[in-house]
């Protein structure tokens, strides 16, 4: 059914597979060292590595430019990646269809966790807004709760609740170690074992998020790098109204699968 | 060095609203002290240790204290107490008052006050000489060794694991850095004690400890005459613990300290009475112990647009000289903060952002003042990233930025891994080389964009001041005055460790501390 | 734009000594004629093609004429013989001439040289025509769409075959380039022949073949509209061939050529006399057609030192200029080359060459002059590299020049990928555009390192042009006055194929280019 | 008898494997383009590729930036790389050395084929030197000859026998499409058909060039960027007088093996 569709790394011409590394290693630089850095490119699947710069990073380190051309290359038909609906709405369209719902859309988001990192979900979410697209908070069908960063799970599941949320906006900004990960999944975990996931949309965002890994953390779609409101509020009173049309739909697939 | 023109009258007016501004919370603090405040005073005395869940006594103590609602009477009065009725050492002193049957109450303690005062007496003097051995020593080893030339480049380390942090920092000191600061765990600022002890676990960072400020300092004091050269150590006096962490940086000799008097209350939302009181306290320590301050309104500009909000920044400049004035530092002690957060693709932001550098090194012309580098605006191409931070070394050394923490081409991606900070340093080297005297080369143009750019931020920072100034800092904050945050004065975190002091509450330390007159470091 | 302090007397008697110079020269550049300028001729009446083994049917025409001890008359007294004499087009004559029996002798020839100067007429005005029909195409592609701003952003493509040079083209024009130049394959300019049709092997680049030409406007043709501006497509009119890539450029409608009076004598080691007659041909086509040339003097920091030989580059420009103004060509059109080749290691390294590009600027105020980036102390650390690179694109916007050609971050590894070209374009695009008024805002400090520079970078040019203009050129260029490079006056490459021009020499076509009067080009 | 001593890429811990690589793919950016460059970097062997660059750069291509954590390492005791003698010798010594011979050092240099770098030649022959190290010709005991760029492979060799040289400097910088180790086998192919190959020193050198590079090539000694002209001496002026003191050692093996 599906035509294989090989890409390779292209460098100067068609299928030379050039690519770049850079990496360190503790050794110090010399002959020696540039065999290890070749080998070490060559592990990687990188045919006749040219090691361009070794150079002394540290009183045992050094650090190496490699090219090489990479025997690898991945199979494009065979990916299959849920892409995020990508219809997007004037804010006329957003507010008319607003409208049909007969309240206000609520939603209420967050930066969790110790997470101190609010200028994301405040360009969601704030008046505002993020590079001339006015947030969340701008719209009349929209009532926005920010609140703010440092939020723990359980009393962003409180607040929710309280306001009875259409939405809830988690932001992860920090990744070390996968902390966004765990803090991300305790939260969906939390909202399922007090019985309500269902009722509510659950959006994820953040620098290193993507639709992908949203929804393999449970939550509904995922945002990352360049959201604008505009997407968000689309998203989530499109959403929020097929909901209340009883048109359960399987919230997340919106679009190109 | 290029200037911009810069009216001195309406410099001197800014200084004096901003003396009006620290006054006014000066007021509150000489009525406050904090938990933070009275677990310095117990440590500076000598309280050590933790118990088996890591439970500083500091903490056990001070807690016990404020449980009892007596610590506005200062943690001195009890452990004066404690050695005049027979307590061998402030050691044994504190483990009493932690885990004792009963705490003595002020007025119906069984010792005069004269008999606690005077049991203090040569603990007090022990404490100010362990500071000033230590500032001595740092001292020594400076001169000794020299330091580099000016910018001089700040790194950061951030394993989380301090033992591969002592790794990273020789390794920076090797590739060319001046100093090396050890980036505190996420959310350490936080917590309302100070960890105990080497760390080896953290995420976004390694947690300040006087253990690990130690492994540092020794692991730099081995590198500098290596690489011929005095390489400076800095950490974060910010947070809850924001004057413990500052008297253990003052006797574990470290150079620098991240030491902001509204930082927390914006960036951390820590309540604003405990932040202008720990602050005061940690400043005062500092103020003796000859450490250099970095303040953080470079932060501003990550949540407030760099262009219009520049003059918050410049304002909150003038308030935090006026706080550390206060607090017995003198200019060369103040390494104000300021930042190159313009985005990149405006036009001519290159312009904007020399016109804030040279009004800043102007307007603080004896003042390290400290420079950092894009990174709101950073992305994930590395390789464009790397040309951002070139252009803002080259501002730094055209302006003649004091100490200029450099800008990592990763900045959106990770804290710095070893390649990246070897090829930030050496990028820096590069630049500040070849464009030595770049900046005594050139005149600006008078009328031009730099001086149009340099009079108006002058100007708007002034009339920022004045409105401080009529309404109050703690009105100004309510209403986002800097960074876009808003904070109220009873919210925020911490809030119950500030503590209206008793009428006979006990400091000797900090009264040691405020009779001592400003003095210059020797370096 | 900060300017720094000329001499203008000393610049004028500059230009007088290099006109001297030039004049020199043209006496012996109007006394010979060479193979490529012969077989130009025949190209332009309309000889084409190649034989089975690529042997140009022009080679195998003026061949065999040369080898016949004939060519100093002329291939254009052949030719219009031939049409004289029958032939029923030109192609039919050059067959007729290169593979018949025997050729004709002038003097013993069977038609008039009335009558053969009449054959020629028309085929001349066509040739002419063909070049101006191009030219206006061009002039309205321009008009249409317009042009970048400067300085106009040249990048390189050298795929070595000539369809992904087509798709990196586009790429290139879809990064924001201005303008793209297809490297010639390694050694292509020792080849005394152009090869045929489209090619797809070569190393470190493309072989310039008629066809090729074609490919890659067609390319940028299409890229335009596309991308909103013309894209400005350029080659190597350069090597034993000059003057008939000159011609194929100007039909194929090219917009620039590198195009030097003396580089292929100095760096590829070709005759002298070759190499002037050469470029004079070569030059008296491009003034026809409103192409720029590029010239080659930021090869001179390549092999000589950048600081101790900067004033032979300028001395250099002069000279260039002089045969250019010789050849027709009109300031606008002369794209002089330097170079930013100093040390990056040396301190103030950039204030050198800003200066020495300031110079460049206002000493050449009309011509669109061309700025090399950084090659010879680039090195394999691309991240480095790139900053280099950076700071070459600052000192350009800084000092107005016209036309950059831009680093490459692995300058000193490979001809450029496609991704890094593409940074090399997003890096340029931010740092024009965040310094864009820099030269504007600044003034230097008189007598500073800067201005100091430049005098002296002046004089010593002055200097070495009256000793150039003292010895003549051919034994300047014996003594290695230009990039420490030593060549005499019989040696190198293509010598054999220089001829002294008999009494009767004929070439209406160069007549006509002659007579005509330099104009500026309409954009 | 050898330890295993495997070197891993040191990013910001000991061991965590962190390398960078930059590519470019046949794909417009997205969801599907992010997904494919993280599976790019996974066939090399990158574990938790992090995509933290996608631009287009052409009207059908995007490059990529991928930090990842690299699963392979390098043996480094297993690496066994002939090193020159990095034993440098004073002038002083070089010439003295030199005088032994009773008769000078005769060197023949140039850049072969198609290259026209003479840079790097001239920088290791004329006095002139490189960096503050004065060129061959500075040398007492050396008489040497400089043919400058563009020589071909017979012509050097014609040129180096009329002289009699004792060695002869073959410089290669371009390298496209192999073509320095092509033109640098053939030379060594000419002298040995030519029955001579033992009677002289073959040095290559180049910005690609490394010792391990020129001996497979057929050359004795070979030297990569950076190279002062005094090695080239010390190394050269030590083999001809080893040799004629019959001596005849295996050259190229200076040293630490
Ligand atoms: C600004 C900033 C700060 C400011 C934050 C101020 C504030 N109030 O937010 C300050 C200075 C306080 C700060 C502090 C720290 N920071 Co910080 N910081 C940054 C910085 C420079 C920019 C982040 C930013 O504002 N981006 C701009 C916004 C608009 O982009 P965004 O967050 O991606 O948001 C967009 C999308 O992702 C999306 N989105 C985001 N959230 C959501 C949510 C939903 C539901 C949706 C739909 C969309 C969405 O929409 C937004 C608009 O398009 C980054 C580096 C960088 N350039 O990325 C480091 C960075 C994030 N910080 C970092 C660190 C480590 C810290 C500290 C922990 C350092 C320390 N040890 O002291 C501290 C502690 C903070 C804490 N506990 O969280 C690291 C994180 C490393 C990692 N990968 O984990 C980074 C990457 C820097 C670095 N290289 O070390 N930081
Ligand atoms: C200068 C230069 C030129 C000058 C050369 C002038 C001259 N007379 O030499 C000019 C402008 C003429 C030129 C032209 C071309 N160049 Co060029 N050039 C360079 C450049 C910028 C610097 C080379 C240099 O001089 N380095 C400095 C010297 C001192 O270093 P070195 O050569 O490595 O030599 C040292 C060692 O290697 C060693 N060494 C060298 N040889 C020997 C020999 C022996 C026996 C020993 C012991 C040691 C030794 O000792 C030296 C001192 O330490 C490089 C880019 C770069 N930064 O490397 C491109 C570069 C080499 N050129 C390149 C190309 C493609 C060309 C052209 C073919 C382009 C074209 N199509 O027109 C032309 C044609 C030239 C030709 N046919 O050879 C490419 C080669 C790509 C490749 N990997 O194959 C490069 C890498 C640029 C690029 N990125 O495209 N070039
Ligand atoms: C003055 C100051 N203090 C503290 C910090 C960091 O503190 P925390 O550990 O609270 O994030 C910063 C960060 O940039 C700062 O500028
Ligand atoms: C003026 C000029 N002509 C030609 C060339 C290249 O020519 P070739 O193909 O002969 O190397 C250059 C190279 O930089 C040049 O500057």
């Amino acid at each position: 059914m599906r035509e294989s569709n090989i890409l390779r790394a292209y460098g100067d011409r068609e299928g030379d597979g050039m690519v770049q590394m850079t990496f360190t290693l503790a050794i110090l630089p010399g002959d020696r060292a540039r065999e290890a850095a070749k080998r070490f490119a060559e592990a990687h699947g990188l045919a006749d590595p040219l090691v361009t710069a070794m150079e002394q990073v540290s009183p045992e380190h050094s650090y190496f430019v490699v090219y090489g051309r990479s025997r690898h290359g991945v199979d494009a038909a065979a990916i299959h990646v849920e892409e995020l609906a990508h219809k997007p709405l004037e804010r006329e369209e957003i507010e008319a269809l607003g409208k049909t719902l007969g309240r206000k859309v609520v939603i209420v988001g967050a930066c969790t966790g110790s997470d101190a990192h609010t200028v994301g979900i405040d360009a969601i979410i704030n008046y505002k807004g993020f590079d001339g697209d006015k947030g969340l908070e701008s719209y009349k069908c929209i009532d926005a709760h920010n609140l703010g960063a440092q939020v723990e799970n359980d009393e962003l599941a409180r607040r929710a609740r309280g306001v009875s949320a259409d939405a809830i906006l988690v932001s992860q900004i920090i990744t070390q170690r996968d902390c966004h990960k765990e803090n991300a999944r305790a939260f969906v975990e939390l909202v399922t074992r007090e019985g309500w996931r269902d009722q509510v949309i659950l959006l994820l965002g953040g620098p290193r998020i993507d639709h992908k890994l949203a929804r393999e953390l449970g939550f509904d779609a995922g945002f990352g790098p360049g959201t604008k409101p505009s997407q968000v509020a689309a998203y989530v009173v499109e959403h929020v109204v097929e909901r209340a049309r009883g048109k359960h739909v399987r919230p997340g697939v919106g679009g190109a699968g | 060095m290029a200037r911009v023109p810069v009216d001195l009258e309406k410099v001197a007016h800014c200084r004096e609203l901003a003396a009006a501004v620290a006054s006014d919370v000066q007021s509150t603090i000489d009525r406050h002290t904090t938990v933070g405040v009275e677990r310095t005073v117990a440590r500076a005395y000598g309280v050590e240790g933790a118990d088996a869940d890591g439970r500083p006594l500091a903490n056990a103590l001070v807690d016990r204290i404020h449980a009892e609602s007596s610590i506005g009477h200062g943690v001195a009065w009890f452990l004066g107490h404690a050695l005049a009725s027979g307590a061998e050492s402030v050691q044994e002193a504190a483990e009493q008052l932690a885990y004792g049957e009963r705490l003595p109450k002020p007025g119906e303690g069984s010792e005069s006050d004269e008999a606690v005062r005077r049991a203090l007496l040569l603990h007090t003097d022990e404490a100010l000489a362990r500071i000033d051995r230590a500032s001595e020593e740092r001292e020594r080893r400076k001169r000794t060794l020299g330091l580099g030339a000016t910018p001089l480049k700040y790194v950061i380390v951030a394993t989380g694991n301090i033992h591969d942090d002592a790794t990273q920092a020789k390794a920076a000191a090797f590739a060319g850095a001046d100093i090396v600061a050890v980036i505190r765990a996420t959310a350490q600022s936080l917590l309302d004690f100070v960890p105990e002890g080497p760390t080896t676990e953290g995420y976004g960072g390694t947690y300040a400890t006087q253990a690990n400020f130690k492994i540092i300092r020794e692991a730099l004091d081995a590198i500098g005459p290596e690489v011929g050269r005095y390489v400076q150590q800095t950490n974060y006096s910010s947070g809850l613990c924001m004057s413990e962490i500052a008297w253990m940086a003052a006797v574990e000799r470290l150079d620098m300290l991240l030491n902001d008097a509204m930082y927390g209350i914006l960036f951390r939302d820590i309540n604003m009475v405990r932040t202008f009181v720990d602050q005061y306290f940690s400043r005062r320590v500092i103020a003796r112990s000859g450490i250099t301050i970095n303040t953080g309104e470079d932060n501003y500009l990550t949540t407030a647009d760099a262009v219009e909000k520049a003059h918050t920044v410049l304002a909150s400049q003038f308030i935090n000289e006026a706080f550390a004035l206060r607090a017995g530092l003198v200019p060369e002690q103040m390494g104000l903060g300021h930042a190159y957060e313009i985005d990149p693709w405006r036009e001519d932001s290159f312009l904007y952002e020399v016109s804030q550098a040279q009004l800043v090194r102007q307007i603080f012309d004896r003042h390290p003042i400290k420079w950092m580098p894009p990174t709101k605006f950073k992305t994930g191409d590395v390789f464009h990233s790397h040309v951002h931070d070139a252009m803002f070394n080259l501002a730094g050394v055209m302006t003649g930025q004091s100490i200029e923490l450099l800008g990592m081409f990763s900045e959106a991606i990770h804290t710095p891994l070893l390649m990246d900070r070897y090829l930030s340093l050496k990028s820096a080297r590069y630049v500040f080389n070849t464009a030595r005297h770049l900046g005594d080369e050139i005149q600006w143009k008078p009328g031009g964009i730099v001086e149009t750019r340099a009079k108006e931020t002058l100007d708007k920072a002034h009339t920022l001041l004045s409105e401080v100034e009529r309404y109050g800092i703690w009105e100004a904050i309510a209403h986002g005055a800097f960074g876009d945050v808003k904070r109220t004065r009873t919210g925020g975190k911490g809030y119950a460790g500030v503590v209206p002091r008793e009428p006979g509450y006990l400091n000797p330390l900090l009264d040691a501390l405020e009779s001592e007159a400003p003095r210059a470091p020797a370096a």
